[in-house]
C-alpha cells in the first residue's frame, strides 16, 4: 500500500457519464494482487471534499491502471475535467481480490454499472490464463452500455428497457448457463439490488458465488471503521476485529456470497 | 529540528503531534504509510469494558469540508486491548495515550482498573466523556460539570498515569467543564471531540447516516475547535491539547497560538495517514521561519485586538 | 410552478425561501440584483433600540466553507427603522419579519411597543436571543430556558402578529430552549443563529476577528443546522424556519426533509444576492420533479433508518 | 451592478507572481464610472471559498476590463491557473471612483503593490484627457516591478532596496513633485502603511489627497456590513447608515484622506 502521485495518460468518455482514465501508476503496479482491488482517489481541491474516493482498478498492465467511473457527483465530476498531462494521488493497490476463479471452474462473470470495471478485469485475467468464461452485463438502457452483445464469443449484454442485448435483468442468463456448464462460479459486481438477487440465487441453488460489495469508505485503509457490511458467518476471522461486521476496504470487497449479508 | 518538545504533566512529548481517536485505530493499522515513532503520541481508539460492534452502516458521509460519522465506538474491549495491544505497544518509541469510554462511572473506573492492575508502557489516559450515560436517561457526561468532576476525581484516584479530560463541543459553557476537570485532577483537557450534525440524501430522502445524527469533525470545525481551546486556555491552568480540523501546519500554528500545548490530527489521517509524520517536519520548518525561538514559546500567544 | 406556499401561525407564505437577518440589511440595498417581491419573506436585520455602530474592523473572514462574522449587530435603531423603512415596506409585495435584538427584557419589550404603537405591513417578530444580557452577567438569553421563556411570554402578551423566537445552536439542548419558546407562546422558532468559532492568521499570529469570537456561517454548518432543526421537529409541534449553510435547492429540500416549514438564506447571499430568487425557482423544479406532490407534504419526511 | 459571466481574454504573469487578466465584459463596462471602481470575483470550487475576492478595475476599455492581481493565497492561486477561453463570474462594478483629478489639478498618482491596478486606470484617464501628471510606484524590490523607470516621462519607480528606481519609499519623490508643481493633488492606493505616511503628510502639508482603501469584504455590495473603515468626519453622511463607520464597499473605496482614520 503506497501513496503515488500518477501521472494521467488518458482520460475519455466511454459511455453516456462513463469515463475510462489510464494512469502511469508503477508504484501501485508493483503492489498490485488481482481483479477486485481498488485505489483510492484524491482530487484536490483544497478540503471542499475532504474523503478520497474508492474506484476499482479495471485493468493494471505495462505499469498501467486504468479505472471506469461514472460521474456522481462533485468529484467524480472534477475527476472528468482531468486531462492527459495532469497527476492526481492515488492511494493503493487496495482491498482483497477475487480467487479460486482459476481452479477448474466455469467463471461466469456479472457485472452492473460501476460494478463492472473489476468484472471487466477478471475477464482479462481468465483471458489471460486462457480460461473459459461467460460475461454477463447488465443496465438500465443501452446508453450504459460501452461494449457491443456478441453472445457468440460468450459476452451478453442485458438492459431492462430491451434496448440492447437481452431484455430483462442479469439473472435470466445466469440462471440459463448455470445449467449449461460444468462447475460454475459467479463472481459478480454491480449494483446492490442486483448482487442481493445473486445472492439470494448462489444461496438457493448451491452455486460457488464471490460478491464484490461497495460500502461508503471513509479511509480505505482500516483506520475509519466506516465501512463496514454485516456478515453472515460471524466465525469468520478477518483483519478487523469485529464479529458482526465486516470492514469492506481491508477485509473485503470481494467476499463469498455466504459471508454476508445485505440490510 | 528545531525544539519541539512539550511537556503535560510531568511526561514529556517529543513533539505535539498526536494522532486523534478513532482516526488511527489502534496504531498498528497503516505502518506502511507512516513512521509511528515519530509522533508525539498515538491516542488509540476509545475502549469499552466489553467488545463493541458499533452501529449499523451508513457510519460515514462526507459534509462541505467535513464528514459526520457514527461508528458507534465500536472497539475490541478493554481485555483484548490489555492481551493484543499492550505488547504491540512496548516496541513502539512513540507515546501511547488510551482512549476510554464509558456508560456510567463505573465503567470506567474498572478500565481504569483493569489497565493499572497491568504493567504497560502506556503513558495516560484520554477520557471521552462525549458518551451517554445510562444511569442519567442518556445524557452525556460532557455536559454535565458535576458527572465530570466526579469521573475526573474517581480516576484520578485510581492512576499516577496522565489523565486528560476529552471534552465536548456541543455544550453551551465549555470552560465550567474544563474546570471542573482541572479542579478533579485531570493533567490536562483536550477539545475538541465531534460536533453533533446530520446530514440528509436530497435524492432519496433518506438519511445519510444510520443513527440519524453523527459528529461533525474536519476543517468545516477548526474554528469551533480554535475558540474552545482559547476559551479554555484563557481559564485553566493545565495544558490543552487542541483538534478539530487540523490538516495543515497552519492549522498546527493557529492552535498553539490559540492555547494548545499539542494537538491532535484526526480527520487528515483519512486522506492520508501519514499526516501526522508530515506536519512534525512542517511546524519544524514554521517554527523555524518564525520569530518564535520555540514552539512552546507560541502557546497562547495569539494576538488579539481587544 | 407547484404549490409552495406555507402556513405559519394563521400567515400564508408564497413560498418558504426567506433572507436571514443581517445577510439582506434592510431588504432594500440589492435591487439590481434580485426581485424582492418573489422573496417567501425579508427578515430584516437585527434592531435595538439605540442606533448601533457595531464593533471595529476586522469584522469578517473566511473559514473552510464558511465565514466568521462579528459584525456586533451594527443598526439604525428602532426609531429610524419606522421611519425610513416602515414606509418603503408598504410599497413591498414580499412579507417582512423584523428581527428584533437587546440586552435586557425591556429593550425587546420597548422596541415592540414602539412597533406595535404604529401602523405597519409587518408580518410578524424574530426575536433574536443569541445576544448577551447585561443583567444576567453576559450570559445569552438563548442559553437559558427560564429567560428565553419569560421573554417570549413578555411579548406574546403585546401582539398579535408573529413571533420567532431565533434559537442559538451554541448551546447543550437546543431542545428544551425550543420547548420553552413554544409553550410560552411562540408562532415559530427558527434555528440556527452561528456557531462560536474563531480564526487566526497563522502569519502574523493574529486574530482575524477584532472580537477574537464571532458566528461561524455557511455549509461548513449546514450539518449541524440539519440536526437542531430535525431534533426540535422531533418534540415540537410549532413550525420550524431552517437555517444554516443553504446555498443550493438540494440543501433547501434536506431542511424541509428534516422538519423545516421554511427556510432562510443567509451567507449564500454575499455570494449572489440573487440566491433566494433562484432557489424558489429551482425548489419549485425540485418538488415537480419528485415524488412528493407538493412541498408541504415533505415536511419532517427524512427516512431514517432506525 | 450585475453579475456576469465573463470570457478570459488573456491571463499572464507579468512580474513575479503578479498577474494580468483580460475580460471580455460588455456588462459591466456598460455600468462602469472610472477608476476606483472594482469588480468582485468568484472562483467556482464549491462553496469551499464561499467570498468572492474584490479586484481593482486596472483598465476598461472596448468592452474589456483587466485586472492586475498578486497570488496571496488560494483564490489567486486558482485564479492564475485559469487559461484564455475559460469564464469566471464577477458582480460589478462596485465601489466609487477617483474624483477632480480633471478639476485643474497636477495630479499625482501613487501606487504600491496590489493597490497599483486603480492607480494606472487613473493614469490612463489622465493620458486620455491630456491632463499632465506624475505616476510614483513603489515596491519593496525589483522583482514586483512590472513598469519601467522613466523619469522623464513622468513615471517614477522607487524600491526599499534601490534595487531599481529610487531607493527608499514613495514619500520622498511626492515631496518633491509637490514642491514641483502647481495645484496637486494626490491620489493614492496601496499597502496600508503607505496610505498612512500618505494620509500624514498630505495633512499635516494640507495637500487635497484621496485614497483608495482595502478591507476585507463580505459581499461588496452592501449586505454584510464587514468593510467597515473609521471615519473621521462623522457629520458626512453616506449611502451606509452608520456614523463612526463607512462600508468600504459601498462609500468607498476612494475616501478624502481627511475623511477616514486608519487603526
Ligand atoms: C470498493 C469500491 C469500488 C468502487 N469502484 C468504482 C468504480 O470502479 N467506478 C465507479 O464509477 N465508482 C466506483 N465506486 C463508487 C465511487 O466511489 C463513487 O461513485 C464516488 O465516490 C462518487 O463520488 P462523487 O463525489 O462523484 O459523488 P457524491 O456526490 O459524493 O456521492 C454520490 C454517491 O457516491 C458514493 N460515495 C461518495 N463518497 C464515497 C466514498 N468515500 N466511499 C464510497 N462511496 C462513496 C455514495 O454512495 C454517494 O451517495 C466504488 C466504490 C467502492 C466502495
Ligand atoms: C477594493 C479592493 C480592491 C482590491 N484590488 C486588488 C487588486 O487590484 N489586485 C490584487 O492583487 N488584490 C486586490 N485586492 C486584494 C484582494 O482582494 C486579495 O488579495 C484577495 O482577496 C486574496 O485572496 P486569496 O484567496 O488569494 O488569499 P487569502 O489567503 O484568502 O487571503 C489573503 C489576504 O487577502 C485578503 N482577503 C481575502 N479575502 C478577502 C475579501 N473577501 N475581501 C478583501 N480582502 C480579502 C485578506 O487581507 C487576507 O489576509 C483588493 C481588495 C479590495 C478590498
Ligand atoms: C471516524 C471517527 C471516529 C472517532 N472515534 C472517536 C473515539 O472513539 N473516541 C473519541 O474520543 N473521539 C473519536 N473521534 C473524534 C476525534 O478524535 C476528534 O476529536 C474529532 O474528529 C475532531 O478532530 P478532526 O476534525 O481532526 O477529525 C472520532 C472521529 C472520527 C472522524
Ligand atoms: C454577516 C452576518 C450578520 C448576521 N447578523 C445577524 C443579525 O443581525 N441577527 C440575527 O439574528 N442573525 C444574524 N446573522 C445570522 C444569520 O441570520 C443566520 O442565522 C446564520 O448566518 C446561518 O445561516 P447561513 O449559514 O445561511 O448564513 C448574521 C449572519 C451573518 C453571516
Ligand atoms: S474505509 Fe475506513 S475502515 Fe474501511
Ligand atoms: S463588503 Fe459587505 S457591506 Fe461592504
Amino acid at each position: 500500500m503506497l501513496i503515488e502521485r500518477a501521472h494521467i495518460i488518458s482520460n475519455t468518455e466511454v459511455a453516456h457519464n462513463i469515463w475510462e482514465m489510464f494512469l502511469d501508476a508503477p508504484g501501485i503496479i508493483s503492489e498490485y494482487k488481482g481483479s477486485g482491488q481498488f485505489i483510492n482517489i484524491l482530487v484536490e481541491d483544497s478540503w471542499n471534499h475532504p474523503l478520497r474516493r474508492p474506484m476499482s482498478i479495471a485493468s493494471a498492465k505495462d505499469g498501467k491502471v486504468s479505472i471506469i467511473y461514472k460521474i456522481f457527483g462533485d468529484v467524480t465530476r472534477i475527476l472528468s475535467k482531468k486531462k492527459s498531462g495532469n497527476d492526481i494521488e492515488v492511494l493503493g493497490p487496495l482491498g482483497n481480490t477475487f480467487t479460486n476463479w482459476n481452479n477448474n471452474y466455469y467463471p461466469i462473470l456479472v457485472g452492473g454499472g460501476v460494478g463492472l470495471p473489476p468484472i471487466l478485469n477478471l475477464k482479462s485475467e481468465c483471458e489471460l490464463s486462457k480460461i473459459d468464461h461467460t460475461i454477463i452485463i447488465g443496465a438500465q438502457n443501452s446508453n450504459e452500455h460501452f461494449i457491443a452483445h456478441d453472445p457468440k464469443n460468450d459476452i451478453i449484454l442485458t438492459t431492462d428497457d430491451g434496448s440492447s442485448g437481452e431484455s430483462g435483468t442479469v439473472m435470466n442468463p445466469i440462471d440459463r448457463i448455470i445449467k449449461e456448464k460444468n462447475r460454475p462460479y459467479i463472481f459478480a459486481c454491480g449494483p446492490e439490488p442486483m448482487l442481493v438477487a445473486i445472492r439470494d440465487y448462489s444461496l438457493k441453488n448451491n452455486i460457488p458465488t464471490q460478491l464484490s460489495v461497495e460500502s461508503y469508505m471513509g479511509c480505505g485503509v482500516g483506520l475509519c471503521q466506516g465501512c463496514v457490511i454485516s456478515k453472515n458467518n460471524t466465525d469468520k476471522k478477518e483483519n478487523s476485529y469485529h464479529e458482526q461486521y465486516s470492514l469492506v476496504c481491508i477485509d473485503g470487497p470481494v467476499y463469498e456470497s455466504k459471508d454476508i449479508q445485505f440490510e | 529540528m528545531s525544539n519541539l518538545e512539550v511537556s503535560i504533566g510531568n511526561i514529556t512529548f517529543k513533539n505535539p503531534i498526536w494522532v486523534a481517536s478513532g482516526t488511527f485505530g489502534y496504531g498498528t493499522e497503516a505502518p506502511d504509510l507512516i513512521d509511528v515513532n515519530k509522533l508525539g503520541a498515538i491516542v488509540t481508539k476509545s475502549i469499552t469494558r466489553e467488545p463493541r460492534e458499533g452501529n449499523p452502516p451508513p457510519r460515514i458521509v462526507e459534509t462541505p469540508s467535513g464528514m459526520i460519522n457514527s461508528i458507534g465506538l465500536a472497539n475490541i474491549g478493554v481485555k483484548k486491548y490489555i492481551k493484543e495491544m499492550l505488547p504491540i505497544y512496548e516496541d513502539l518509541s512513540t507515546k501511547i495515550i488510551m482512549n476510554i469510554a464509558g456508560t456510567d462511572i463505573d465503567e470506567y473506573i474498572e478500565i481504569l482498573e483493569l489497565m493499572e492492575n497491568q504493567s504497560s508502557s502506556i503513558t495516560g489516559y484520554e477520557i471521552n466523556i462525549s458518551c451517554p450515560n445510562v444511569n442519567k436517561g442518556g445524557m452525556e457526561f460532557g455536559i454535565d460539570c458535576d458527572m465530570t468532576a466526579k469521573l475526573t476525581e474517581e480516576l484520578r484516584s485510581r492512576t499516577d498515569r496522565l489523565i486528560i479530560m476529552k471534552l465536548s463541543p456541543n455544550v453551551s459553557d465549555i470552560v465550567s467543564i474544563g474546570k471542573a476537570s482541572q479542579d478533579s485532577g485531570a493533567d490536562a483537557v483536550s477539545a475538541i471531540n465531534t460536533v453533533v450534525g446530520m446530514s440528509i440524501n436530497a435524492n432519496t430522502g433518506k438519511s445519510n447516516i444510520f443513527t440519524t445524527y453523527g459528529g461533525l469533525s474536519g476543517p468545516a470545525i477548526k474554528p469551533i475547535g480554535l475558540a474552545a481551546v482559547n476559551k479554555l486556555y484563557k481559564d485553566l491552568s493545565i495544558p490543552i491539547i487542541g483538534m478539530g480540523g487540523i490538516v495543515s501546519s497552519t492549522d498546527v500554528a493557529e492552535y498553539i497560538l490559540a492555547g494548545s500545548t499539542s494537538v491532535q490530527v484526526g480527520t487528515a489521517n483519512f486522506r492520508n495517514p501519514g499526516t501526522g509524520e508530515d506536519l512534525i517536519d512542517m511546524i519544524d520548518t514554521y517554527v523555524a521561519d518564525s520569530n518564535w525561538k520555540s514552539l512552546v514559546e507560541m502557546i497562547g500567544k495569539v494576538e488579539i485586538h481587544n
